[in-house]
């Protein structure tokens, strides 16, 4: 019968909004004010949700391992969280964060990747005007900036996977001994990281003239499509492919696999994300290097600066720009360290302090 | 009466043409692709699509649709691999019985969705597009979103393992293609499918139970996905939600364009090989010849467009919707 | 042996079947006839199990049956020949006759093709049919499907113990005269292992092989004579409740034509690749011109060819004098073309629409302004010409899917005439329809006639075509052979065209 | 008249009213649950949010109203995103006539392929979509691109803005609902694809150009498409060859869950606009019941079943195929 009772009560309370929100309606007081716009100082017990691409793939798991983390850390049952899931399409994403900000009447705090950069802004915009509060990662347009928003708009954080990709390159371009052809599968080609770590690659190329780029094709974040690609990649370049860089590490087990089946196993592969399973494959050799972008900190402190920032623990507009945009953690894996590495992050995870929102970041992000 | 038989005859064969001329486009323009290891890796990519699209072959001769591919692939792949891990998790174990457990998922889903469409008289397009949002929707409940890897070397021998240049899993498509034709041309439901598409009024007149023949059809259309999702598996040794995706337009594709006609009665297994193969063969050469990515898909459309207008008869039709 | 006692069947609104009883001896041909909507055919399907009664009883042997669904009546020895060509075309002959049945053919879950093709042979034989069991359906000719769907159902004689009743509706309706008469010669001497039931509209052809007749008119049986004491008149009496004019055809009705005026339709040594060569002729305002010839001699060819639907290869086609250079079915209406198909449910009306959405179709031009419709001018339209065609439907907003045969075809006929089409093209324009219904559409062509009206005509019957027409020409093989002049009192005989067609 | 008869009577003057019933029916269930929903904000808010949606889903909607199926929609709002936002700088609100020119001219090359070349329009629409893809590939340099905020609020911001309290989206999709029905109910053009969706060989014996018209139908619909990619550039501020991605099965969805069967003739743009309602309507009660994240797609796909079960009226269906 608990519910009965939670929906009477519930009912209750929203009933005055609904009567408050009509007699604006019927008033016609000022349009901005019907449609929101509150301005409060901070929310008790704001409902507190993770915007995300799918449930599909290892690395939104690990983010979402985090937010759940953090969540348990405020003594509540990891349900408490609640999760949009956009299936990569921007319009759901949007209409399901209004959705939630109608239905907690802005008492929220959101964590989110906006699925596609423009996005990002209509998000913000929703959020801020509902008296929400929100943190984003990833996505977000070079014009778009926290403090524009006062404390609405908490922060945002990115990887700058440039120079990672840069990194892991020259491990891949020293492991083929500095010649020969290298290929690139990349993800989707307008994402931003797909993009960046292309770059990287192409920026160790600079000092390894006897390497040639032969080619590189978007794989879409895709384990099918980069096994599909690589295996055309052999036909057309055959031994010429002295090593492969790809974009991610699904696009690695692909690879991997593309490369299994022709009997090839000592091909020098680097990959990006730091997943559990790419992981164990470094430890392996099978992979010479990957970068952990710690997606379970990313997560939890995510949804924690957004919390945080909602029940009034830290005031954004007071902090300095480098606590409003900064660049996430990006350790590297190598076979030397995948041993430890994976004993310190993913045997055992560690106990991380969220109230800790900017030990581990990278510096302020810097706009070229 | 020369004429006639000759189109007749070009009709007939039209699709294979077409494959050939593509194959032999694709080797002037780089010979690289006419060698057998190249043919092998079409083939690897071939065959879980060609599994999934024999199965959709059988409801469109039926004059249906079926939609629901992903969703059923995706179940069975996840509900194998748990299987599979959970009773061994190697071949040589009583892990096995994890395949014919795949089988059986794939038969019950296809049934589930073969209800849905005739009971609740709901048209199929419609009905398994839905069961294929339900189907993606069970297996990411299933897995949480997890991937699970199948390692056993026994079961990934299907990838690594190759018999004249071709890798097992090409045979075990070759030989699920041999059963499907065998359905097709052998058997009472194989043949009351063309009875359905050719005009089902008048089949349900003639005493055909065309609404146990409709559910038979997707049940069976099911066990190929399922079996499509086990070779899948195998090509990359994971199961996840994601192992379904993309099947739906490829393999509807793949059978108009080995000239199974969308309206029904016409077509069958040897066009949906033929079909599959072509459009293998063309996202294999597009890459091959080096064509750059942001152009692949229009001209994957375009020539998919030529290949339906060359292997088609559609002269039969007066209209096409 | 087979009986319906006190039958009833109610659809909502209707009363289809009040009370009928029916029944029908060992080895007997039971006739069946009434005008459209009379209850044939819900009555048939009563039979085969495709309605059930809503009362009443039936029985066989005595014995109270209810069957669910055809397959239960079939199991019961009832088999159908349906009036629609009812076999598969992407199957072969043997496939289709053991469609549902091919049970018998399969051990281990395998047809064994070669024991099915020596039963259908075996089947093919009882109809006098000579062909290749594996044959795909679509190459054989109407006559020999025809045959071959009889052969399907007397495969009950194998399959059942007890008697047969075999229903053929409409079945000679696309047969030539000789295959009509090969079909009775069958069926009189298949009444040695079956019954049957005949529906046909051609009174003499049922006349010709019943032994009993039975006469329906709004869901009743009205009578029920005997071959010896049947008589056309009396039988056309009791179905239409009303005398039928002995000058069916209208004939004396038929005015000469203006054979001076300009030709509305002409002709010059025009052909069409594969359907017909070198025809010429013209077609002057009040003329009925009728093209007469077996299925597939070129009729509808040219008739699809004057509306646009078809691109002559050679020759010269002019309308109203001025010669045609793009042929399409746009043009055809511009230039006051009417063309009413044979198949009419799915060439004359859309089902779907109402009545006044389907009278405008033709010509949505005249009542629109700048594309947009002017519904009440429509409505108004259509008003008028329920009222001048006394076409029987409750409202202008009635789903046209819904209204009996004769009715469609006169709204088909209105959508023409209410756009001012001087040249109508009528194939076929009374198959199907009862005979109140023909005899409206006679009326009609004599009154188009009369207004100057050019009409193309492909006749149901030989009959009607030497009735209406003031100029017939024979076609064979796509060629003319032969062109009459049928002036009232002066008319071709059967015999005269019958030689020229085969 | 028996009762039985009479209850048969009754449903059927029910049926067409089936949809709306669903529809308030939903937002009830959701609104008892949590009344928040039902708050005037809140659902001005959810409709305005829609509409880029709706906007593709009315296109949709002329496709299927002539029985065939237009899957290039999402692609082509891709497209217009990306021109929209390469156009703005140089062409102002002309930016806009392009976006839509470009949609209409893809359309037609749909309609082309299909009607002239009788290529099934599921296959023909699928291949122009990929085509559309790769320009918008092309075209964005495979990046994600922004519209200046200030150029973009000066020539679209009539598009987002508020007038006493109303998004403007909404009245531009008001606006597009009330001229497309127009069009199709008072229209010759309209009345055109009604024939031609329920009896397109009657239409031709009418003398109909119904070649024209289908063309013509695919045209408008992939017209539509890229206002609703425009639009939602718009909202976006930016263009991407992947913004408009989750489009296209919402968008056929909520036709379906309208009444507009695939089987064409049947149903309309008034139909769309309330299953996009429907579609909008189950997408938030999955928050306000707290679907559990893993579950979601699952119930999508069983409330859709329940949902097209509801809403199709089978007696206009002749075969459930």
């Amino acid at each position: 019968m608990s519910f009965i009772k939670k929906f009477i009560e519930q009912e209750t309370i929203s009933r005055r909004n609904f009567l408050l929100a009509s007699a604006y309606g019927v008033g016609g007081v000022a349009a901005s004010s019907m449609l929101g716009g509150v301005a409060r100082a901070a929310i008790s017990d704001p409902t507190v949700a993770w915007s995300y691409r799918n449930r599909t793939n290892p690395y939104w798991n690990e983010i979402v391992s985090g937010g759940e983390a953090f969540i348990e850390s405020l003594g509540k049952p990891k349900e408490f969280l609640t999760h949009l899931i956009n299936e990569g399409s921007s319009e759901k994403s949007l209409s399901d964060v209004k959705a939630l900000l109608s239905k907690t009447n802005g008492e929220l705090a959101l964590a989110i990747d906006t699925n596609d950069a423009p996005n990002a802004r209509p998000i913000v915009e929703a959020v801020a005007q509902a008296g929400g509060y929100v943190s984003t990662i990833w996505n977000k347009t070079d014009d778009l900036h926290p403090w524009d928003f006062g404390d609405n708009y908490v922060s945002h954080m990115t990887w700058s996977d440039e120079g990672p990709a840069e990194q892991t390159a020259r491990i891949l371009l020293d492991a083929m001994g500095g010649k020969g052809g290298v290929v690139h599968l990349g993800g989707i080609a307008s994402n931003n990281p797909a993009i960046e770590r292309l770059q990287g690659l192409k920026n160790a190329l600079k000092d390894y003239p006897d390497v040639e780029l032969l080619a590189a094709e978007p794989a879409d974040w895709d384990t099918q499509k980069a096994n599909q690609v690589m295996s055309a990649f052999l036909t057309r370049y055959g031994d010429e492919i002295k090593g492969v860089h790809c974009a991610n590490d699904t696009i690695a087990y692909g690879v991997l696999e593309a490369l299994r089946a022709e009997g090839i196993e000592d091909m020098p592969i680097v990959s990006y994300d730091g997943n559990p399973q790419a992981v164990q494959l470094v430890a392996e050799k099978k992979i010479l290097a990957t970068v952990f972008t710690n997606p379970h900190w990313g997560g939890g402190i995510t949804a924690a600066l957004a919390y945080h920032a909602a029940i009034g623990t830290f005031k954004p507009s007071e902090e300095p720009n480098a606590h409003r945009e900064f660049y996430g953690p990006a350790v590297f894996v190598t076979p030397e360290d995948a041993a430890a590495f994976k004993a310190n992050y993913i045997d055992s995870v560690p106990n991380y302090d969220w109230k800790d929102f900017w030990g581990p970041t990278n510096g302020q992000i810097a706009y070229k | 009466m020369g004429s006639v038989l000759t189109r007749n005859v070009l009709i007939k064969w039209a699709p294979l043409i077409v494959l050939i001329v593509l194959v032999l486009f694709f080797a002037a323009m780089e010979p690289r692709f006419f060698s057998l290891r190249n043919f092998a890796r079409i083939g690897i990519s071939s065959a879980p699509a060609l599994m999934v699209a024999i199965g959709v072959t059988f409801i469109i001769i039926m004059g249906s649709i079926d939609l629901s591919m992903e969703g059923t692939v995706s179940v069975c792949a996840v509900v194998f691999a748990f299987a599979f891990i959970a009773m061994g998790g190697t071949l040589a174990s009583f892990a096995w019985l994890a395949l014919p457990l795949a089988l059986l998922v794939g038969a019950v889903v296809g049934l589930v969705n073969g209800m849905v469409h005739v009971w609740l008289k709901i048209p199929s397009f419609m009905a398994s597009l839905a069961m294929g949002f339900v189907g993606t929707g069970f297996a990411l409940l299933l897995t949480g979103g997890d991937r699970v890897r199948v390692q056993d070397e026994l079961f990934r021998s299907l990838l690594t393992e190759r018999w004249f240049g071709f890798p097992i899993m090409c045979y075990v498509a070759l030989l699920f293609l041999l059963i499907g034709w065998f359905i097709q041309t052998r058997t009472t439901l194989g043949r009351n499918f063309y009875a359905v598409g050719g005009g089902e009024e008048l089949a349900h007149a003639s005493g055909l139970n065309v609404n146990r023949v409709r559910i038979l059809g997707f049940m069976l259309a099911g066990v190929f996905y399922a079996v499509g999702a086990l070779l899948a598996v195998g090509r990359i040794g994971i199961a996840e939600t994601a192992t379904g995706s993309n099947f739906m337009f490829v393999s509807i594709t793949s059978v108009v364009v080995g000239g199974t006609a969308l309206w029904g009665g016409i077509g069958g297994v040897w066009n949906t090989l033929i079909g599959v193969l072509i459009v293998n063969v063309i996202n294999n050469g597009m890459v091959v010849i080096g064509l750059p990515g942001y152009v692949q898909d229009g001209v994957l459309g375009l020539l998919v467009i030529l290949a339906v207008v060359l292997s088609t008869d559609r002269k039969s039709v007066t209209f096409v919707k | 042996m087979y009986e319906l006692q006190k039958v009833d069947k109610i659809f909502p609104g209707v009363h289809a079947l009040k009370a009928v009883d029916f029944k029908i001896g060992r080895g007997e041909i039971v006739g069946l006839v009434g005008e459209n909507g009379a209850g044939k055919s819900t009555l048939m399907k009563v039979i085969y199990g495709a309605y059930q009664p809503d009362g009443g009883d039936i029985t066989i042997d005595g014995t109270k049956v209810r069957f669910q669904n055809p397959r239960q009546a079939m199991d019961h020895g009832i088999g159908m020949v349906f009036q629609e060509q009812s076999l598969i075309t992407n199957l072969t002959v043997m496939e289709n006759i053991y469609l549902g049945f091919e049970q018998q053919f399969v051990s281990f879950g395998v047809i064994n093709w070669k024991a099915m093709a020596a039963a259908a042979r075996q089947q093919l034989e009882k109809v006098k049919l000579d062909i290749d069991p594996a044959t795909i359906t679509s190459e054989l000719s109407f006559a020999q499907r025809q045959l071959v769907e009889l052969a399907k159902v007397l495969t009950l004689e194998e399959r059942i113990d007890g008697d047969l009743v075999i229903l053929l509706d409409e079945p000679t309706s696309v047969l030539a005269k000789e295959e009509v008469e090969l079909l009775f010669s069958l069926v009189r001497e298949l009444t040695k292992r079956a019954s049957f039931i005949f529906v046909s509209h051609r009174m003499d052809e049922v006349l010709d092989l019943s032994d009993r007749i039975y006469v329906m008119k709004d869901g009743e049986v009205v009578d029920v004579v005997t071959h010896d004491e049947a008589d056309v008149d009396a039988i056309q009496h009791k179905m239409v409740g009303r005398d039928v004019d002995k000058e069916y055809y209208r004939e004396q009705k038929q005015k000469p034509y203006k054979a001076d005026a300009q030709p509305l339709v002409s002709f010059k040594n025009v052909s069409l690749e594969r359907k017909y060569s070198d025809i010429s002729f013209d077609l002057h305002p009040g003329e009925v011109l009728c093209l007469v010839g077996t299925e597939g001699s070129g009729r509808e060819a040219i008739l699809r060819t004057i509306f646009g639907l078809e691109t002559p290869t050679e020759g010269q086609v002019a309308l109203k004098g001025s010669e045609i250079t793009s042929f399409t079915a746009k043009s055809g209406v511009v230039n006051g073309v009417g063309y009413i198909p044979r198949e009419r449910k799915i060439e004359g009306i859309v089902a779907g629409m109402n009545v006044y959405e389907n009278m405008t179709l033709s010509q949505m031009g005249n009542y629109s302004k700048s594309g947009v419709l002017s519904i009440g001018e429509e409505k108004a339209l259509a008003r008028k010409w329920i009222e001048r065609l006394a076409i029987k439907t409750p409202d202008v907003y009635k789903d046209c899917g819904g209204l009996s045969g004769g009715n469609q075809q006169k709204v088909v006929l209105a959508k023409w005439r209410s756009a001012g089409s001087d040249i109508i093209l009528l194939d076929h324009p009374t198959r199907g329809l009862d005979i109140g219904a023909k005899e409206d559409v006679y009326d009609m062509v004599r009154e188009m006639s009369d207004d100057g009206v050019g009409i193309v005509l492909v006749a149901d019957t030989l009959e009607e075509a030497i009735g209406l027409s003031h100029t017939i020409i024979v076609l064979k093989d796509g060629e003319a052979q032969k062109r009459f002049e049928c002036s009232p009192g002066d008319k071709p005989s059967l015999y005269d065209l019958v030689h020229h067609m085969i | 008249m028996t009762s039985k008869t009479m209850t048969a009577v009754n449903f059927a003057r029910i049926k067409p009213h089936l949809p709306w019933i669903t529809l308030l029916a939903l937002v009830l269930i959701v609104g008892i649950a949590d009344t928040n929903f039902l708050r005037p904000v809140n659902l001005v808010s959810m409709a305005a949010d829609i509409v880029p949606l709706f906007i593709m889903a009315l296109g949709m909607t002329f496709a299927i109203y002539i029985g065939g199926i237009d899957l290039s929609a999402q692609s082509i709002a891709n497209m217009t995103t990306v021109i929209a936002t390469l156009a703005l700088p140089s062409y102002g609100i002309g930016a806009a006539l392009i976006c839509i020119l470009a949609g209409l001219a893809m359309g037609a090359v749909s309609g082309y392929v299909t009607t002239k070349l009788l290529v099934p329009s599921f296959i023909s629409t699928l291949a122009v979509g990929g085509v559309a893809f790769s320009a918008a590939q092309y075209m964005s340099g495979q990046r994600a691109l922004f519209m200046d905020a200030t150029m973009r609020d000066s020539t679209f911001g009539w598009m987002t803005g508020v007038t006493a309290g109303i998004p403007h989206e909404i009245f531009i999709g008001g606006a597009l609902v009330l001229g497309t029905w127009f069009l199709q109910s008072r229209t010759t053009f309209g009345r055109a694809l009604k024939a031609v969706g329920a009896g397109e060989p009657a239409a031709v014996a009418s003398g109909l150009n119904v070649t024209r018209i289908k063309i013509m139908a695919f045209a408008l619909s992939a017209g539509l498409a890229a206002i609703a990619g425009l639009l939602f550039s718009v909202k976006l501020s930016g263009g991407s060859p992947t913004l408009a991605n989750g489009f296209l099965l919402p968008a056929i969805v909520a036709v379906l869950v309208g009444g507009t069967p695939l089987t064409g003739g049947v149903g309309g743009v008034i139909n769309t606009l309330i299953g996009t309602l429907i579609v909008a309507v189950i997408r938030s009660s999955m928050l306000y019941f707290e679907v559990d994240a893993t579950k979601q797609q699952m119930v999508f796909g069983l409330i859709l079943i329940a949902a097209i079960a509801l809403t199709i009226d089978r007696t206009k269906l002749r075969v459930v195929k």
